[in-house]
């Protein structure tokens, strides 16, 4: 019935309906619009929002702390890829998850860490922490975290082992400050370790933990694009101050400032902890998330035979997804139970 | 003080400035008109014209086949050339009645017969004081006025509620939450006093002790205040309810919550909270049959998207097809896509241009790739966006998985029922899942599983 | 009643059957076995403190202690004494001078410790080679490096920094010379393990100090 | 029963692959994942599992139809925790370090599973010979699935394979691959590719019927 004569008037105004015809028209259900977000622009996201600390760590430990930071992401991204090519899938490198996976891992890597471990570790995460799964969104553990947990397990010495961090100034910590403070002198720990210390930087630790401020700037930048949410970052930290408090009045530990500032606890609130995958998506769910990571954190500080637990902690929780979705499902529009 | 809202939610961009200046203007008929029998929710009207016969504007063409099932009039006088099948909007083929517009052939030599009249068929108007409810429904239905929300559920079934669900709210839905449309804002302007005419009359049919109302987002100012002033010109009782820009603020459950902060519960129509919900467009095209003696012959429409040249607001004849509609709009550029009809959100993108205009029709949108932001599917990362944003509190992540794997009973327990398709979740999702076609595919499947004892 | 008996009678035959088989066995390999643990000590012991005739002087409390002699001159003390470990029992021998002062070697016999961590403790078939090359088992430097855990407490001649007098502390992150007299470097990734070898030596230097003053001994 | 017995060799062999006890059955898992520190390990659990279970499969065949159905468990039990002390008790008395290295794991063989579940599935039902067989190829495939875990786990954890040094003095050993965690990542990757394996070949089985069928119509 179509009836090219029927057409009152625009058919002589030339272009008419020539882009519009029926060979080129979509068959598409609404909605025929969108936010206009890609889930590789959120990871590139999060990877400018690590770069201060990326910096922070080359100032700190020197340009040779690149090494170990490329490996992991040498590492992640060639799994990726040949992960993909074996499933015959489309190409997921240029989405940035595997890249970003790798940086992570790194960052959290100490800084004379031997690159070959690194690729190691970027292989594990993306092939045991990621591919296994079924590939991105499929993962329960985060990625990163599932290849540092592996190097820790594989390489305790390597992973333990800060002296060969060259560091900048004058700072002597071979030790990181919560290992000083579970097995080193409370004296020597008191003398070096100052708060400001711990804010911009300069004690021993991984790469990308050692400045709070680079971190703090990170999360800016997650909360400014709204890339994250502030709600596990908040939840967690409330939760360190709370528990770490509690514990330090109760005469145990170091107290609140000092267990946020050192480690990995503002590096994993940030950037771990709020990684869209292996986090609760529920409003309630995310607020429990985050406390839970920072009790379990401290209770390993405290009580466990670890100096640092974050990695644990993050870990334990992340498991424990599933079920506190489930508990804490919202309640549909409407409903009254 | 913080405006009336909703939770969830998103903010599309609005792109309402490419028409909100423009008059309506009145579309001259085509050449031909194809007029489906279903142009409402429910079942399609029962034809009662011959072939070859001349019908008359306003003549009935159709007759409603059921209480859910709504008249269908002819939109102008001509020659009823044949039933057909053809395209309609949403994909498929529909009884369609071909009207060839025109005067009526004279009688020829030899042949008996007074000269046919050309003029439209108007039913008995009424006045706004002396009309009762019980004529205006039954008007509403004698001139098969629909919804114009989207859904085109016939009007006067959601005029006569049942006796033990007493109505003290009517609100009419002026959000226009959807992007680019246009047209009730234009009605509210141009046609302020008739559409409070359409109010009182809504009010008079539901009875004389409901409130009356109507919500109106915060980007109208000039409508607001055209319809304040005009309230207060007329003396009349009728509350505006200004309401944050939110979509999908024009959905009614969150019309309702917002206005009067009434929850209506999963499954039920908002009458379970007394209230009833009309659009702008159906107020005035019930105030145009009762008062006017009019039945529904054109709809009002924006025509608009960066793919057409001329974006218009336009009373078309209804059984128009598209691509008349898009050629009176200067025609389509290069860069355009899609055309969809209805709104962005939730209008359904047409397969073809050959199908019509109807009752409910409210834009017919001609996009390009700038607007739709279509990039390939990747995987979903769990971000709970989607879930953040439902308006209904659904886990839209989770139905899509679920609905993927065809666990129907499990998608009915996290409440997919609830859905109402309003885009939000897929319109938010960055990895571009098709949430609201696993959403529709699984509120079917839940339709047809076995009822759960309870 | 008859399948009762049926299912009695079955049972008490296997039972009487696998009794049976397991005394013959048990009279064959309990010698055997005994012999071993034997054979294990004897070998330790002369290990620890060779050259010399072990006298067993104690056995109470879980805690048995022989003086090594060659001839009337006293070579050494060795003791085998249990404790806790990261998951289940560490049974250790430990050698003293013949004063009872210094600690000459501490040898893990059974452990469960993990492996690859904690198993570190144990004296690995290298270190044992390189303690008979070596005439003063005075390691030097090689001591305190965390993988050779176990040769810490080798220490007499130069090496003479571990003193039964004082309680063995387990420290982390020290270079061999920023070790303590009184110190042990901790195993990397294995401090409970380090700690509980370090704390069945004390507690079991300790013990035996006690037991032989109960008896009013040497 | 009228049934068609099984070939011999065909029930010797499923037990290496069809029925491989820990990499289709996943029986046995407990010493499977906590043993295979090295590949001795592997042998010498594989060895003791495999003499328990042949002794028990042939002592249970012959007398199956004496012990009545209630109390089978009860002597199955009981036969087999025999033949597990006297393996406990030689193995110290003979072999004192490789008793040492299994440690607990070997009077634990007691509940492994798979020697139940053979007594329960095989020996209660076939004639001695038959459940020798049976239980020989059994032990074999727990053998052999033990031995290649503990020596992957052994070479990447330890650098060395049965005892002598493989890998270079620069390969840094991957201490987890003998930690609890190295046996579940060994067992999963061998799992995963017995599956693929196993998967393909159905695949390829499924195409030959077809083209089989395809071809019989042509015709």
């Amino acid at each position: 019935m179509a009836d090219e004569s029927s057409v009152v008037d625009g058919a002589k105004k030339g272009v008419a309906l020539k882009a519009v015809s029926e060979g080129n028209l979509e068959l598409v259900t609404s909605p025929h619009s969108h936010f206009g977000w890609t889930t590789s622009r959120i990871m590139w996201t999060v990877t400018i929002a690590l770069l201060p600390s990326l910096g922070a760590g080359i100032f700190y430990f020197g340009p040779l702390a690149l090494v170990p930071v490329i490996g992991a992401i040498v590492g992640a991204v060639g799994c990726e890829w040949v992960v993909g090519r074996i499933n015959k899938k489309a190409d997921t490198v240029p989405d940035g998850s595997a890249f970003l996976t790798g940086l992570l891992l790194g960052l959290i890597l100490p800084p004379g860490f031997s690159p070959l471990h690194a690729v190691l570790g970027g292989v594990v995460a993306v092939g045991l922490g990621k591919a296994v799964f079924g590939g991105l969104g499929d993962n329960i553990f985060n990625p990163a975290l599932v290849g540092r947990a592996f190097l820790q397990a594989s390489f305790p010495a390597g992973m333990t082992d800060w002296s060969t961090a060259v560091t900048r100034v004058d700072a002597v910590s071979q030790a990181t400050p919560l290992g000083l403070f579970k097995f080193g002198e409370p004296s020597q720990f008191l003398g070096d370790i100052t708060t400001s210390k711990l804010l911009l930087g300069n004690v021993g630790g991984c790469i990308g933990e050692t400045s709070s401020l680079a971190i703090i700037v990170g999360a800016a930048i997650l909360l400014v694009t709204r890339v994250a949410h502030w709600r596990i970052m908040g939840s967690m930290l409330l939760g360190g101050v709370v528990f770490s408090g509690a514990f330090s009045l109760l005469g145990v530990g170091p107290g609140p400032l000092f267990d946020i500032l050192s480690g990995g606890f503002l590096f994993g609130a940030v950037f771990m902890a709020t990684d869209y995958v292996t986090s609760p998506n529920t409003t309630r769910g995310q607020y429990v998330f985050g406390a839970g990571i920072a009790l379990l954190t401290i209770l390993i500080r405290r009580f466990g035979g670890l100096p640092e637990g974050v990695m644990y902690s993050i870990l334990l929780m992340n498991a424990a997804v599933p079920l506190i979705n489930r508990v804490t499902r919202p309640r549909i529009f409407g409903a009254t139970s | 003080m913080a405006l009336k809202s909703f939770h969830g939610g998103v903010h599309p961009p609005e792109y309402k400035e490419l028409t909100e200046d423009k008059s309506l203007e009145v579309m001259p008929l085509p050449a031909e008109i194809f007029v489906p029998l279903g142009q409402h929710l429910g079942k399609p009207a029962n034809s009662l014209v011959k072939k070859g016969e001349y019908v008359r504007r306003g003549q009935v063409l159709a007759e409603s086949s059921g209480f859910i099932s709504a008249p269908v009039h002819s939109p102008a006088s001509g020659k009823f050339v044949k039933m057909l099948k053809g395209p309609v909007v949403g994909g498929t083929t529909a009884d369609i009645l071909l009207i060839k517009p025109g005067e009526p052939d004279p009688p020829k030599e030899g042949e008996e017969g007074a000269p046919v009249d050309s003029s439209p068929m108007l039913l008995e108007p009424y006045r706004l004081e002396m009309v009762s409810g019980e004529q205006i429904i039954e008007r509403v239905r004698e001139a098969g006025i629909v919804g114009q929300g989207g859904a085109a559920f016939p009007t006067a079934v959601k005029l006569s509620p049942p006796p033990d669900k007493p109505i003290d709210w009517m609100i009419i839905n002026a959000a226009e939450c959807e992007p680019y449309l246009t047209r009730d804002y234009r009605l509210m302007l141009e046609r302020t006093d008739d559409l409070i005419d359409g109010i009182l009359l809504i009010g008079k049919a539901l009875g004389e002790t409901v409130n009356l109302g109507i919500g109106i987002e915060n980007n109208k100012p000039e409508a607001i205040q055209a319809l304040r002033e005009g309230v207060v010109r007329r003396a009349v009782q009728i509350e505006v309810f200004e309401l944050k820009t939110k979509y999908p603020q024009g959905g009614e459950k969150m019309l309702i919550d917002a206005a009067l902060g009434r929850k209506v519960p999963p499954g039920a129509l908002p009458m379970e909270v007394g209230c009833v919900i009309q659009n702008v467009g159906t107020a005035l095209a019930i105030r145009d049959a009762v008062l006017g003696g009019e039945v529904p012959a054109t709809a009002t429409l924006t025509v608009s998207g960066l793919g057409i040249n001329e974006p218009r607001n336009l009373q078309v004849p209804i059984g128009t097809p598209l691509r008349e509609v898009i050629a009176y709009c200067g025609g389509a550029n290069e860069k355009a896509r899609r055309v969809v009809v209805g709104g962005p959100m939730m209008g359904f993108a047409a397969y073809s241009l050959d199908a019509p205009v109807v009752k409910a029709t409210s834009g017919i949108l001609v996009l390009t790739e700038e607007e739709l932001k279509a990039p390939p599917e990747t995987a979903c990362v769990n971000c709970g966006k989607c879930a953040e944003a439902c308006p209904v509190n659904l886990l839209p992540f989770r139905l899509l998985k679920l609905a993927k794997a065809g666990r129907w009973e499990d998608t009915r327990d996290l409440g997919i029922e609830v859905c109402m398709e309003c885009g939000t979740c897929a319109f938010t999702c960055p990895a571009h899942k098709p949430l609201v076609q696993y959403l529709r595919l699984g509120k079917k499947n839940v339709r047809n599983l076995p009822r759960k004892e309870s | 009643m008859k399948i009762t008996l049926h299912m009695l009678a079955t049972l008490i035959v296997v039972g009487m059957l696998s009794g049976g088989a397991l005394s013959l066995v048990n009279d064959h390999a309990a010698p055997l076995i005994a012999e071993n643990e034997r054979k294990e000590r004897d070998a330790a012991i002369a290990f620890l403190v060779p050259g010399g005739t072990p006298t067993e002087m104690v056995n109470a409390e879980g805690l048995t202690a022989w003086e090594v002699l060659n001839g009337e001159t006293s070579l050494g003390w060795v003791i085998q004494y249990a404790g806790i470990g990261f998951q289940a029992e560490i049974k250790t021998m430990i050698a003293l001078d013949s004063e009872r002062k210094d600690v000459r070697g501490v040898m893990v016999i059974t452990d469960s410790e993990t492996p690859g961590l904690g198993t570190w403790i144990r004296l690995s078939g290298e270190q044992k080679e390189a303690l008979l090359a070596s005439d003063s088992r005075d390691l030097g430097d090689e001591v305190g490096i965390a993988q050779n855990f176990p040769l810490q407490f080798f220490g007499f001649g130069g090496g003479q920094h571990l003193s039964a007098a004082g309680d063995l502390k387990v420290v982390k992150g020290k270079t061999r010379a920023q070790l303590g007299t009184s110190e042990v470097q901790a195993i990397t990734a294995a401090t409970i393990s380090s700690v509980a070898v370090t704390d069945i030596v004390n507690a079991a230097v300790i013990k035996l100090d006690r037991l032989l003053a109960g008896q009013g001994g040497v | 029963m009228a049934k068609k017995q099984t070939p011999i060799g065909t029930e010797f062999m499923k037990g290496l692959w069809d029925q491989n006890p820990v990499l289709k059955a996943l029986l046995g898992l407990c010493p499977t994942l906590a043993v295979t520190t090295s590949a001795m390990n592997g042998v010498g659990m594989g060895v003791a599992t495999t003499f328990v279970l042949v002794c028990a499969s042939l002592l249970i065949s012959l007398v199956r139809k004496a012990i009545p159905t209630q109390v089978r468990i009860a002597s199955f039990i009981v036969v087999i925790a025999t033949f597990v002390t006297i393996v406990d008790l030689e193995m110290k008395a003979l072999f004192p370090a490789m008793s040492k290295s299994l440690g607990a794991f070997i009077p634990l063989i007691v509940v492994n599973c798979l020697i139940l579940g053979r007594q329960e599935a095989f020996a209660s039902k076939n004639n001695p010979f038959r459940s020798i067989v049976d239980a020989v190829g059994m032990g074999l495939g727990f053998t052999l699935t033990l031995t290649v875990l503990g020596a992957v786990r052994e070479l990447l954890g330890n650098r060395t394979m049965f005892g002598f040094q493989v890998l270079p003095d620069a390969f840094e050993p991957w201490i987890v691959m003998i930690l609890p965690a190295g046996a579940f990542l060994t067992l999963g990757f061998m799992l995963g590719a017995v599956n693929t394996i196993t998967h393909r070949r159905e695949q390829a089985a499924i195409a030959t019927r077809r083209a089989a069928s395809l071809t019989v119509k042509e015709a």
